[in-house]
């Protein structure tokens, strides 16, 4: 039973004297390889994307995590499926982590029947109640407020869980989320406010959208955190500390340094407002992936050949998605009007033309 | 039983709070202060703090809370002071919980009910007079409901906060102190209306009057008069806006062959509107007689002096006018 | 001239900023990035960031101090990324400059244009699909603008920015790409369409079509379909919609006798509807020879895979068939 | 002539260390007379609407600000009517320090043909453009980002200006505040976000409302004053300091500490959510009016006899306001649809019923 134990840089925090934060994480051989599995099949459903919507297999917007997906595995390592989650629309190895398969992420992309919403919700609406996670928003910093109550209704059932509301350091310019955060601080929600920032909203680093640029100070009288998003271990460990903080104490704003490879949409090449260097250095000195590797290889936990078996595998994996969903059919036309309400049925909903709508009565009248 | 709207409101609330634990009350001062308009009375002190949930002035917060709370699986009546001050929340209320069952492909429902009064009350002008139910009746995904009297308050109410459907309740301050006489069925705990059901308030042959809210009080009063002069009105009270009970309208019609909406709403694109174009695209075309009047609010921001006021909303008058030309033919 | 309707927005913008130093460009993405939707694309260069300004993602807080900046006496252009997300801002569109002049007894203004695209685009789902036309066409106060075509995204957004009173410009992001041939006199520095005028697009004499928008593009398709069918439409490009130009509307009808409305927009209390309406009330009425046919978004939250997507909008078949049944006469 | 210097306690601060805050205030015999006439014909208007409400002479909502008095006073002391201001609702007083009559407000708030806003507006919306009076507004908050704008147009125009942006303990929670503080700064707007805090919104005490109840702290990194409310002479040298610095540097956040006497609007008692005593108290120890004579009378400025002429003098001056504005007419009738437009003539506006309406072609088509 191998494992390895990695000192953590120290947490920069805010109204947390007192508290002890973690400086140290265990992770076992197992733990690893299965992350970096995950990891790698996260950054090839977004690259698969990335090549789809070049071939106009996807349409519409586009936003990808390739570069961020430390942040969301780390906070899930800490986590469990109870936990509620929401973020914004950049939301795909979100589904992924709860549950959704790489099949169903891209087909949903393609807008397939197969697909994670039946190609009703598409690249920024991605659901599933079963495990807790809340979507895929597509209104900037709309979701917060709900991640807040979300966090209210898990203390409203006594639930031992949190809230992991997240959004970009752009959304926090949003109003709502200091609204949302005054009532969780008043009301001592479960609720982590996570903002991932990766330095741009859109085509805007944050010192041109934020007067203060410290996302984890930006709670008021909440306390703060502010990880390592590159770093999966820093963020497991202050996930764990923060789970436990909020369940404790209440609120906590958690802010994550990431960054983002692609633009941020397909439509944006991402190098505008930032430097080719900037990009470089990210890409080559901070890959978040590429620091599993290397921890696994300095660990002996695997070989080189074995890695790359894996990213074969994970290749593969994605390929037969994609291959799949190419093949998959477009969502059934009698999907059209279901779900509008529940007891759809009952519900008339007219059509283009009149004549064309649903009549519950079975005619127009 | 007599009781005033606002008292049936009260109790609708009270009893659905009772009955189902996932049920809470969350607004501004709905619970300390009971209610800036007094329709929380008593409920913080029966159910707690808990259950009746007061909330700093953060609308788009607490809209967005009750959204998160309901994606979850509770179900919030959200109490906003007045729907004018809804509007820094719609977005919550329209791509938040109006359409995300849809995206979601029938994931995530958001049992909620978003309450509080609407449209024009008494010398509150243009910024706290706004009729919201054209606006949210457009919307699919969401039922609108607008109460007459308390009947419908208390039906609709229960109804709303049992349906599993996102809907938004608009109720009118005057309204709140006016008593009606019910009997014993009204007042049961279980008593429910149907939604998507109107109400013919008054059976008549001669032409249909079709109104919401308030104003339906000043159709059964126009109806009163004009039955002196041999006019017989056939009033109906639509109840909820969206789904609109296109059937009820079109099934009166074909019997008066004559048409009169009323709304305190401004006319652009308002409910009037949308029963024109349904006596356009329904089998009761061919049974007007005469073209359908529209009775509502005067197209400007409601002024506050009394005199003003007054001229800009619909009374029994200008309904009883509007029928009066429907039936005297075209024009 | 051969223009794409981006372009020609690009240019209104940069003419007026140029002519009118009160006038400046407030918004997401608009300077340093060069628009989201490159509208503003090299503004920034020219004007300067005192001009062009970048704001961070607040609709609220930017449309407020829009208002505000207003109120003082500039003249502030708004791009909402698009429309949809203007609805976090609705309160300061329609309490702050909507109905401020009317409060003030005129004492004060709001000079400002709050633009930005609107209705369906592609493949953008629910929350990014929401035409709002009908909602600001419906508040006093305030002009609410669609264009077309390059003519009149350039004239009308002119017009609406040197025009004292609030307006909103709803923009098609399917239209930013396409080209039209314009003549010399719409590229003139001082060329502007009468905001309230709708355009003629096309004459005909059996049926009127009426619509805004890119639906217009489908009405001119329907009617040269129909046009080998022996059908001779003529198609009204509103422009406006609010002030409505009522009268074009009458007027085309009294001559065609037949009335066919088309918008993306969901049905329920939409720009349809307003239209059946004056139809009901106006001297039009008596020169239908068969009920209206409204064409619009099917009453559904839009969804992302294409085929849905496709079978939720209006084409020019929908118009064509909404035609062909005015001239079978009544139901 | 005759003057007199106060010392002034220490102003509460945030991020301003280094600025030398006043110390002391200097007011002369004059002002301080004029002052309390003022403050006089203040309070008096407000009785007096009092009294109109109970007589039904006023209807609607109605905010009365006696207790506040110091607060406008202090402010527009220290500015001067280029200074442009924003309000919420409670803004009869701001209206008479900006040049509208103790008849024309109370005259507006009866709803007559001579009131401020000729009887559209009511007691919620009193503007005067030309002092720079921009409301009177009934959205709690939506005037504060508004506020910001009027400092953005100060800036723009190059003035040597700054906005004075009002709101209440119960607003300040609007996250449209929260973007506004951030976009001004950013910007180095000349916004000056002045909380008056009277320790209620509506019927909710600060600390049931707000996280952070140091309202002059809630500008993030936007440096913040607490100056007391009641005190004219604090409120006016702070608001000296406070332009000079936001003309300097940019955006202040302030807090005025205050109290209202009356309940929130005319059907709140404002007896139920706090005691007799507080009330008590403030109104007998801490009443800016009072403080005022009693300054004039330690300093001989004036006898009580003159003190009381004073009042007398206010007394009837608002009495003939009411007077006044009882005998004035309502609004006319051809008022009704004016100024819904500029260039209201070419506009249709549809009647009550459709024949009604103004057409401009003349006629119903
Ligand atoms: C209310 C709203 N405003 C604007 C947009 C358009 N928009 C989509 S994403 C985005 C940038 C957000 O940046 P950030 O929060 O940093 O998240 P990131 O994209 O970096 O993950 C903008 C402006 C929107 N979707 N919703
Ligand atoms: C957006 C909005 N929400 C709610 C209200 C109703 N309302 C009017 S005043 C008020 C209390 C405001 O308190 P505060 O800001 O402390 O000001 P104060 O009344 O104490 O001067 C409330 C809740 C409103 N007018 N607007
Ligand atoms: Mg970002
Ligand atoms: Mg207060």
């Amino acid at each position: 039973f191998s494992s390895v134990t990695i000192n953590l840089e120290g947490y920069q925090t805010k109204m947390l004297d007192g508290f002890k934060l973690p400086t140290q994480s265990t992770a076992t051989k197992e733990e690893l390889l299965k992350l970096y599995k995950d990891m790698n099949v996260m950054r090839k459903i977004e690259l698969a994307c990335d090549k789809l919507y070049k071939q106009r297999e996807i349409r519409g917007f586009c936003h990808l995590y390739d570069g961020q997906e430390a942040v969301i595995s780390g906070i899930e390592a800490a986590c469990n499926l109870e936990d509620a989650i929401i973020t914004a629309y950049r939301c795909h190895c979100h589904a992924y982590t709860r549950g959704d398969t790489p099949h169903q992420i891209i087909a949903e992309l393609m807008g397939r029947k197969t697909g994670s919403t039946g190609g009703k919700g598409g690249s920024m609406h991605f659901y599933r109640k079963k495990t807790h996670f809340y979507g895929g928003h597509g209104i900037v910093g709309a979701q917060v407020p709900m991640g807040a109550g979300l966090a209210f209704a898990l203390k409203y059932e006594k639930k031992p869980n949190v809230s992991i509301t997240m959004y970009g350091d752009g959304a926090a310019n949003q109003g709502q989320i200091a609204e949302a955060a005054n009532m969780a601080g008043l009301w001592n929600l479960p609720c982590l406010f996570v903002c991932e920032n990766n330095l741009y909203g859109m085509g805007t680093s944050t010192a041109r959208a934020s007067h203060n640029t410290d996302f984890y100070t930006r709670g008021d009288k909440i306390p703060g955190i502010r990880m390592d998003g590159n770093n999966y271990f820093h963020v497991k460990e202050g996930f764990k500390f923060a789970k436990q903080y909020a369940l404790e104490h209440g609120p906590l704003f958690i802010e994550l340094r990431t960054y983002r490879y692609h633009g941020h949409s397909m439509s944006d090449s991402g190098t505008t407002y930032r430097t080719q260097e900037e990009i470089k250095e990210f890409r080559q000195k901070k890959d978040c992936i590429q620091f599993i590797a290397n921890t696994i290889l300095q660990n002996n936990f695997a070989t080189q050949e074995q890695l790359e078996a894996i990213q074969d595998e994970t290749r593969e994996i994605v390929d037969k998605a994609v291959e799949q969903a190419l093949k998959d059919p477009l969502p059934d036309d009698h999907e059209l009007c279901t779900d509008v309400y529940i007891n759809n049925d009952k519900y008339y909903i007219r059509g283009i033309e009149y004549e064309q709508g649903y009549f519950p009565e079975g005619k127009p009248y | 039983r007599t009781l005033t709207v606002r008292e049936a409101i009260n109790a609708a609330l009270d009893e659905e709070v009772a009955r189902d634990e996932k049920v809470f009350i969350i607004g501004e001062e709905v619970a300390n202060y009971q209610g800036a308009y007094k329709v929380t009375k008593g409920l913080v002190q029966k159910h707690g703090p808990n259950r009746i949930v007061d909330t700093p002035i953060s609308e788009m917060g607490f809209a967005g809370i009750a959204v998160g709370a309901a994606m979850y699986g509770l179900r919030p009546v959200v109490e906003f002071m007045t729907m004018n001050f809804a509007m820094q929340a719609i977005d919550q209320i329209i791509n938040g919980a109006a359409k995300i069952r849809y995206m979601s492909n029938g994931d995530l429902d958001t049992p909620i009910v978003f309450r509080g009064l609407n449209g024009p009350a008494a010398a509150v002008a243009a910024q706290h007079s706004q009729c919201f139910a054209a606006w949210y009746s457009s919307c699919p995904g969401l039922i609108t409901i607008s109460p007459y009297d308390v009947e419908d308050a208390r039906g609709l109410l229960k109804a709303a906060i049992r349906d599993p459907n996102p809907v938004v309740f608009l109720e009118n301050e005057i309204m709140y102190n006016v008593q009606f006489t019910v009997d014993d069925a009204v007042m049961d705990k279980d008593f429910v209306l149907p939604i998507g059901k109107a109400k013919v308030m008054r059976e008549g042959t001669d032409v249909t009057i079709v109104s919401f809210s308030k104003p339906v009080k000043y159709c059964l009063e126009a109806a009163e008069l004009l039955a002196k002069e041999g006019i017989s009105c056939e009033v109906i009270n639509l109840r909820t806006i969206r789904p609109l009970d296109r059937k009820a309208i079109v099934d009166s019609v074909k019997k008066t062959h004559r048409l009169v909406t009323v709304e305190e709403g401004w006319p652009q694109c308002g409910v009037g509107s949308e029963i024109c174009a349904l006596m356009m695209e329904s089998s009761a075309f061919d049974f007007l007689d005469a073209p359908v009047e529209r009775v509502a609010g005067l197209d400007i921001p409601l002024a506050y002096a009394p005199n003003l006021e007054a001229m800009s909303l619909p009374n029994a008058q200008h309904v009883a006018n509007a029928v009066r030309k429907t039936l005297k033919g075209h024009k």
